[in-house]
């Protein structure tokens, strides 16, 4: 009896988790390289659930590729946003406040031109995979859920590979330290920096459809993203095994808070947790918090 | 003209919380996205020592001011050490704890269903000299050795070190200094709306306060106070496109930051002294008049 | 700023244009300008036509208080219809009390909108629906009388007034008579998965699970609910349900039971849908179209009763108000209260496609 | 007495020993040198002093106190100061609040002082920003006061970092690498005008230098580390001869002279 | 000949700052060349204006006959290499992947490896230290980074911005040989150091700098020769004080 809650508490924790890890990746990757949080995250996602549904329903393509166009129509907004907002702000050195806040101001804009043009109303998904849950016994979960775990982790395999084992990602680590150094080396920083935007857009996108499916499409649902934010930091910010595992912890403490703690003052407790855990670790479990030498 | 006056007190209002905010972020390189909750704090306390419990207005300022620094004390203890995003997330989580709690209060807060019947006491004028009295203060703060230990610190956490400055408690002091001022800030905005409800205090409210003081130019007292002149506003002139303003809000935001990236006036203050100078001579060199806090001297 | 008076009534209307209740909010001020379209093509009231205002609350207090001063103010507006948010008209009931304006809300269901904590009732706060002790009690009477169960869990979002206040009226009459809330858990705003919390509501069986949530947080609720296996439990909640969650979680939904203030399939509003449908193209309107449109006509019976739309005589004119025949209903307003009185409550039931009209509903004491 | 005595410091950074077992004492009013191949734990060693690090083992004692395991900022305050290798200047500051920051150290108004105006506070204030100039053009940046610091060339931005530590009043002054980025003729100018600073202020002096016209030219005492270890120790005429130095960091054939001779 | 580097009438500015006010000069191909010239001269931002890293405000830079686009990653490609002023290593990355940074734009596997081999060789410092983050490194640790760096590239010229900063003298030395050796090999040096004897000593010609102006030039031999370089770069002073002080060092206590 108090084994199936505990366990059935586990999978939702970690389903939900694994939404939140699907974001946290692409946003951990911006992290990574410019070393700042994109609050306009949210917004490439909401742009690509919307894509989604309007390519689904409006369009009658086959669900996949619409799937697909409605990805990389996030990834186009990603790079147009870094483009347009970013990269002049990039140029002239700013310190990453500045980002941060353009950020958020992109992020005040979508949402807004969103309610402005297509309306409040929230969307739904035609019902493509069956949200009924798998039965397993002692629990139950949803076929998506296991999905979006799996896109997660298919991602960050490839990201990590990414990042630590070729020379791209490499460079991208050294932008990250020093733009112009890096362009020393003959680094074209602005296609790096606008490539990075396309997967981290992509992946918002990605996180957009699903979250639009599993739930459903409204103006709001980038503020999801604060989520990824705070597991990211759970897990250590810019690290990207850190933002998964990040990720499904948060999703993981949620559940339990929330059913054996307190439902009322769930947050509470997780950010409470949240600061003895920077406290212990100033860096995240995972992150790096590296001393500097002087 | 009761309309142009509310919208006024709300600029005064949004004025201490972004003083406050300006200090930590702007002066001190410290992000905070839960000043809303000082803010709230502050309301909350003045709401129920002026509201309940009869005490006169002043107390309730005072209080809402010393009852936002005590708070910001106890969550600052464990994370003013922490950098970067990683203070950012702890204050959101601050922020977003306290408006849990403020939810739950049961009937000293009224809860979700909100605060009713705070006395009425912030008239405009008022709330004009509390933002100038404010102001000044901040002014010389700044232009003293705990501001430029603050900006110390912004700049080279470690130089700053070195050169004497215990970091960890300049830090709480700058924390604490901006938690009063938005706990005042709140206090006027309890008794100015008579009405209180924790959903007033969202991460909107802290986002809005931090963008101003960008808007501004960091490390500009000036500037954060024309910025917030210029965003309270700007919705208020633009209701008439209701549907279209805060579109043009997040535009403005960003144009500026991408346009213009040291923000309104970079770091560049508007002094007395300044303003008589560049009139007697406008053609000078004007280059120096830039550099954080300027001091008088 | 004119110096003479104007050649039009000036009407102003409070609702929330953007921010998350926006689709109520449009949805109020469409029904609106289409009553004021009508009565002007009538011939206006007074001898004189309807100009319409409108203030955009956003969704919240501080920019509800700006936009009716600047509606009393500036626009010059006899009276404030709207908002449907307790929290905004709380804010705004000392502005319309000093500037002597009347202000009718649509749905602000809390009780001290119109009456002060020391029980003194607001006399320039009005409106036009039922409040929430009264919802919750035709909830529980509904259950308990009528379904013929007596456990129910909840799950309501902490951070919003209205699902606290609905639950805790909701619990207090439940055990009232003799039912009683097997478990009670929250959410906060901006949630989407509700499954820890209906885990935990599943292992205690209930019979009902009451959902005083919004449209969107009960479709979602009610699809985990049944993705976690509770097939059994029935679905209840209040008027924050809207036609489009069926989109999301039709079949889930089948069999649920919603309370709200009046019914599209109400015979006497069929012709309101139909000119709605015609004016602005949509088939399935909220609820609050059809309250923005009623509260026009409210108001101007009351103007055309008080013969001047003088502040304190029209106050006394809506205060007075008895048998208003409206679309969706026919007010009496209780002077006392400030809100109407013996208004029905529509049972909803969740059939097919669609969220049928079941029956108008009274509690008995 | 010895102003600064560190005896058996040693410092590890995982497996690899930095500083092994140093041990200096430095006298009142001396010029002491530390040089040393790169990578040999001299910086290490200002770090220790200066509470940048803690040492593995050993003790530092700063006027027969023990200050290791102290914050930087508590040794700063009590009379130790240093430049950084790398630069370390309060970058988008003037040049004036650079040197401001470490001159206030000393000013004791309250916080009721500064938010009020009070007569206190601008005498304080006036002494503060006076004496900041004055060390200013001490180092030769007067006309630069107002200049942002990131600005300036990195020849001044050094000056600028000593006039900074100087500001502090310290009893012990710890310069790392003054003269880099300085060509012969301004290293001369800073041999004078670090002679000048301990005559009047009276400081002693720690010195890290690669620039052997420097170091020879205006230190008593002169502290060789290769690896970790002191390798020898002695005046300037001693360590220009000494086999092990001259093979380690000096190189074989004695620089000044000689490339004159090419030229 | 054409000249391999031909810089006409450079003019940079910072805000209001005219940090260089038409600077023109030749490199030809195979040359060492050095700038001297006292802090603030604006040394620094003529090599970063070559580089890409600064944007003139007039003045054209040419190389192998091509106009140099104003950004760095397409100086790299013509074959331009800079070791930055103050080494701006990448802190976060290990010494060998600073290294590969180096060799970013190219694709030999074997060559790189070769010429990872030849770095370690000149400085076996960061042979035992190639898996350590830079910025852990010591001063001298990292400038020997920062050079190490730019040599990976392979650039046909090599820019250097006070290269023996931080060095140990007998580093300088080893360093200045390498620079010769490097070049009898074909690369083109210009340099710019504050070592102004040794740098002249390596390099055939020099330019002075003075307030962001060239005001003089000419062949390194000429320069040492000249009494005002002598007294205003090269520290003539030097051995006048230090017969001061040896006099002063054996007088008798008093
Ligand atoms: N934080 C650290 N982590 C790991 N290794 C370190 C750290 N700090 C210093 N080291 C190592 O310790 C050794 C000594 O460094 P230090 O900076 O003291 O050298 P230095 O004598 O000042 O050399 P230079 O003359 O080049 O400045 C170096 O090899 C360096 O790599
Ligand atoms: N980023 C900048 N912004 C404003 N002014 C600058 C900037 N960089 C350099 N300067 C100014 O340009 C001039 C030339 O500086 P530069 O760094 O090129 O000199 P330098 O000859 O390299 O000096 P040093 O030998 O000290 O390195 C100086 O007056 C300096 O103040
Ligand atoms: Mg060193
Ligand atoms: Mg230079």
């Amino acid at each position: 009896m108090i084994l199936s809650r505990v366990l059935q508490q586990l999978v939702n924790g970690l389903s939900i988790g694994s939404i939140y890890a699907l974001i946290a990746v692409g946003y951990s990757l911006i992290y990574s390289i410019l070393r700042f949080s994109n609050f306009a995250h949210g917004s490439f996602l909401v742009v690509g659930a919307y894509a989604g549904f309007f390519i689904v329903t409006a369009m009658s393509i086959p669900f996949i590729p619409a799937v697909l166009l409605a990805i990389l129509t996030a990834g186009l907004a990603a790079v147009t946003t870094e483009r347009v907002a970013y990269r002049p702000i990039r140029e002239r050195n700013s310190p990453t406040l500045y980002f941060i806040i353009a950020s958020m101001g992109i992020a005040i804009f979508c949402e807004h031109t969103i309610v402005a043009t297509i309306g409040p109303k929230f969307r739904t998904y035609p019902r493509v995979l069956a949200a009924t849950g798998v039965d397993l016994g002692l629990v139950s979960m949803s076929k998506m859920d296991v999905m979006a775990a799996f896109m997660a982790f298919l991602f960050l395999i490839v990201l990590q590979y990414f990042i630590t084992r070729t020379k791209q990602g490499c460079a991208i680590q050294a932008a990250s330290y020093d733009l112009q150094a890096a362009g020393l080396m003959g680094v074209n920083v602005n296609r790096l920096v606008g490539t990075v935007f396309l997967i981290a857009g992509i992946l918002a996108g990605l996180s957009g459809v699903f979250l639009g499916m599993k739930y459903t499409v409204y103006p709001q649902l980038g503020y999801l993203t604060i989520k990824a934010f705070v597991a990211a930091i759970f897990g250590g910010l810019g690290s990207l095994p850190g933002a998964i595992a990040g990720s499904l912890l948060l999703g993981v403490m949620e559940a339990f808070i929330a059913a054996f703690l307190s439902s009322q003052l769930r947050d509470l407790f997780v950010f409470s947790l949240l600061i003895a855990v920077l406290l212990v670790k100033p860096g995240g479990l995972m992150g790096k918090y590296v001393e500097e030498k002087v | 003209m009761a309309y142009i006056q509310g919208v006024m007190i709300i600029i005064c209002v949004n004025l201490m919380g972004v003083l406050g905010v300006s200090l930590l972020t702007g002066f001190t390189g410290m992000f905070s996205f839960g000043h809303a909750a000082y803010m709230a704090l502050g309301a909350y306390t003045s709401a129920i020592l002026v509201g309940r419990l009869g005490m006169p207005f002043v107390v309730g300022l005072l209080a809402a001011a010393a009852f936002a620094a005590l708070a910001s004390v106890i969550i600052g203890y464990p994370t003013v050490r922490l950098v970067g995003d990683y203070f950012a997330i702890a204050a959101l989580g601050f922020g977003e704890a306290t408006r849990l709690i403020l939810d739950n209060g049961g009937s000293l807060t009224g809860g979700a269903r909100g605060f009713v019947g705070v006395p009425k006491h912030t008239t405009l004028p008022i709330a004009i000299l509390i933002v100038i009295l404010g102001a000044i203060l901040m002014r010389n703060i700044i232009n003293s050795r705990f501001g430029r230990s603050f900006v110390a610190i912004r700049e080279d956490k470690l130089a700053a070190e070195a050169m004497g400055i215990n970091t960890a408690r300049s830090r709480m002091l700058s924390l604490a200094i901006s938690a009063a001022y938005a706990g005042v800030g709140g206090s006027m905005f309890a008794h100015y709306l008579t009405f209180l409800q924790p959903v007033m205090f969202d991460i909107n409210k802290s986002t809005e306060l931090a963008a101003t003081v960008v808007f501004g130019g960091l490390g500009s007292m000036t500037g954060s106070i024309i910025a917030c002149i210029i965003l309270t506003s700007i919705p208020e002139i633009f209701r008439p496109f209701y549907l279209w303003r805060m579109v043009f809000y997040g535009l403005a935001l960003v144009t500026t930051i991408v346009l213009r990236p040291q923000g309104l006036l970079g770091s560049f203050e508007i002094t007395l002294e300044g303003t008589r100078r560049f009139l007697t001579a406008p053609f000078r060199r004007r280059v120096s008049a830039g550099g954080g806090a300027r001091w008088q001297s | 700023t004119t110096s003479k008076a104007p050649d039009t009534i000036r009407i102003g209307y409070l609702a929330n244009i953007t921010g998350d209740g926006a689709v109520w909010g449009q949805a109020e001020v469409n029904g609106a300008k289409m009553a004021v379209e009508e009565i002007n093509k009538a011939g206006g009231v007074l001898g004189k036509q309807i100009e319409l205002f409108v203030g955009d609350a956003r969704g919240n207090a501080t920019d509800g208080v700006n936009a009716i001063k600047k509606l009393i103010e500036q626009d010059k507006v006899v009276a404030v219809l709207g908002s449907n948010y307790s929290g905004i008209n709380l804010a705004c009931a000392p502005i319309v009390e000093a500037a002597k304006i009347p202000q009718i809300g649509s749905f602000p269901t809390n009780p001290k909108v119109t009456v002060d904590e020391k029980g003194n009732v607001r006399p320039y706060s009005f409106r036009l629906c039922f409040i929430d002790p009264y919802q919750g009690k035709v909830l529980a009477d509904f259950m308990v009388k009528d379904l013929a169960k007596k456990k129910a869990a909840i799950l309501y979002e902490v951070t919003s007034d209205y699902s606290v206040g609905l639950s805790e009226y909701f619990e207090k009459r439940l055990t009232e008579l003799g039912g009683e809330v097997v478990a009670k858990l929250a959410f906060k705003q901006g949630d989407v998965d509700f499954r820890p919390q209906l885990s935990e509501i599943k292992q205690k069986n209930p019979e009902v699970l009451l959902l005083p949530n919004l449209y969107k947080e009960i479709a979602l609720a009610a699809k985990q609910a049944r993705e976690l296996g509770m097939s059994e439990v029935i679905f209840m909640g209040g008027d924050g349900y809207s036609n489009t969650m069926l989109e999301m979680a039709g079949e889930e939904l089948q069999g649920s039971y919603w309370v709200s203030h009046f019914s599209w399939e109400d015979p006497g509003l069929r012709g309101l849908l139909e000119k709605y449908t015609a004016k602005y193209g949509d088939t399935n309107p909220e609820p609050n179209a059809a309250m923005g449109y009623d509260i026009v006509y409210f108001l101007v019976d009351a103007i055309k009763r008080a013969g001047t739309t003088d502040g304190p005589a029209l106050k006394d004119a809506i205060e007075n108000a008895k048998e208003v025949k409206l679309q969706h209903a026919v007010i009496t307003m209780d002077p006392k209260t400030h809100n109407p009185l013996n208004k029905l409550a529509a049972i909803h039931v969740v059939q097919g496609d669609k969220i049928r009209f079941l029956k108008n509903y009274a509690p008995q004491d | 007495m010895a102003v600064l005595e560190l005896s058996g410091v040693t410092k590890r950074f995982g497996g690899l020993t930095a500083v092994s077992d140093f041990n200096i004492s430095i006298q009142e009013g001396e010029l002491v040198g530390l040089i040393g191949p790169n990578g040999a734990g001299k910086t290490t060693v200002f770090n220790l002093i200066t509470g940048m690090y803690a040492p593995t083992l050993g003790s530092i004692e700063f006027l027969g106190e023990r200050i290791d395991g102290r914050k930087p900022y508590e040794i700063a305050r009590r009379g130790i100061a240093r430049t950084f290798q790398n630069l370390r200047l309060f970058k988008n500051l003037t040049a004036l609040q650079n040197v401001a920051i470490a001159r206030q150290l000393e000013c004791r108004y309250s916080f009721f002082d500064a938010a009020f105006r009070t007569p206190v506070f601008k005498a304080e204030e006036r002494r503060v920003l006076d004496d900041s100039r004055e060390l200013l053009e001490l180092v030769g940046l007067g006309d630069k006061a107002y200049e942002r610091a990131k600005n300036l060339p990195y020849g001044y931005q050094r000056k600028l970092e000593i006039a900074r530590a100087l500001a502090l009043n310290p009893k012990v002054l710890l310069l790392d690498e003054p003269a880099a980025g300085m060509n012969p003729e301004e290293s001369l100018n800073l041999m004078d005008f670090i002679e000048d600073v301990q005559e009047k202020f009276g400081v002693t002096i720690f010195l890290i230098e690669h620039h052997m016209e420097v170091v020879m030219g205006i230190c008593d005492r002169i502290v060789v580390l290769n690896f970790g270890c002191t390798i020898a120790e002695g005046t300037p005429l001693e360590i220009q001869e000494h086999e092990e130095v001259i093979k380690a960091y000096l190189g074989e054939v004695q620089n000044d002279d000689e490339s004159h001779a090419q030229g | 000949m054409n000249p391999m580097l031909r810089v006409d009438d450079l003019h940079v500015h910072y805000g209001i700052i005219h940090a260089l006010k038409g600077v023109s000069l030749e490199v030809q191909e195979g040359e060492i060349v050095a700038i001297i010239g006292a802090n603030g001269a604006g040394k620094s931002t003529f090599l970063n204006t070559v580089a890409g890293l600064v944007r003139p405000s007039a003045g054209t830079v040419m190389f192998l006959g091509k106009r140099l686009a104003p950004r760095a990653h397409e100086v790299v490609k013509a074959g331009i290499a800079l070791v930055p002023e103050g080494r701006r290593v990448f802190g976060n990355l290990t010494v060998h992947q600073n290294l590969m940074m180096g060799a970013y734009l190219r694709s030999d596997t074997a060559g790189i490896k070769h010429d990872e081999e030849r770095v370690y060789k000149l400085f076996p410092r960061l042979q035992e230290r190639h898996r350590q983050p830079a910025s852990t490194l010591s001063g001298g640790e990292q400038q020997m980074l920062a050079i190490g760096r730019a040599l990976m590239s392979r650039p046909s010229m090599l820019l250097l911005d006070e290269p023996s900063l931080g060095l140990a003298p007998i580093l300088v030395k080893d360093i200045f040989a390498t620079l010769r050796e490097i070049n009898a090999e074909g690369t083109t040096i210009f340099l710019v150091e504050q070592n102004a004897r040794q740098a002249l000593a390596l390099a055939s010609r020099a330019y002075v700098f003075q307030t962001g102006s060239i005001v003089l030039a000419g062949p390194s031999g000429e320069l040492l020769r000249n009494k005002q370089i002598q007294e205003a770069y090269l520290g003539a002073r030097g051995a006048d004080r230090k017969r001061r002080r040896q006099s002063k060092v054996s007088q008798p206590p008093a």
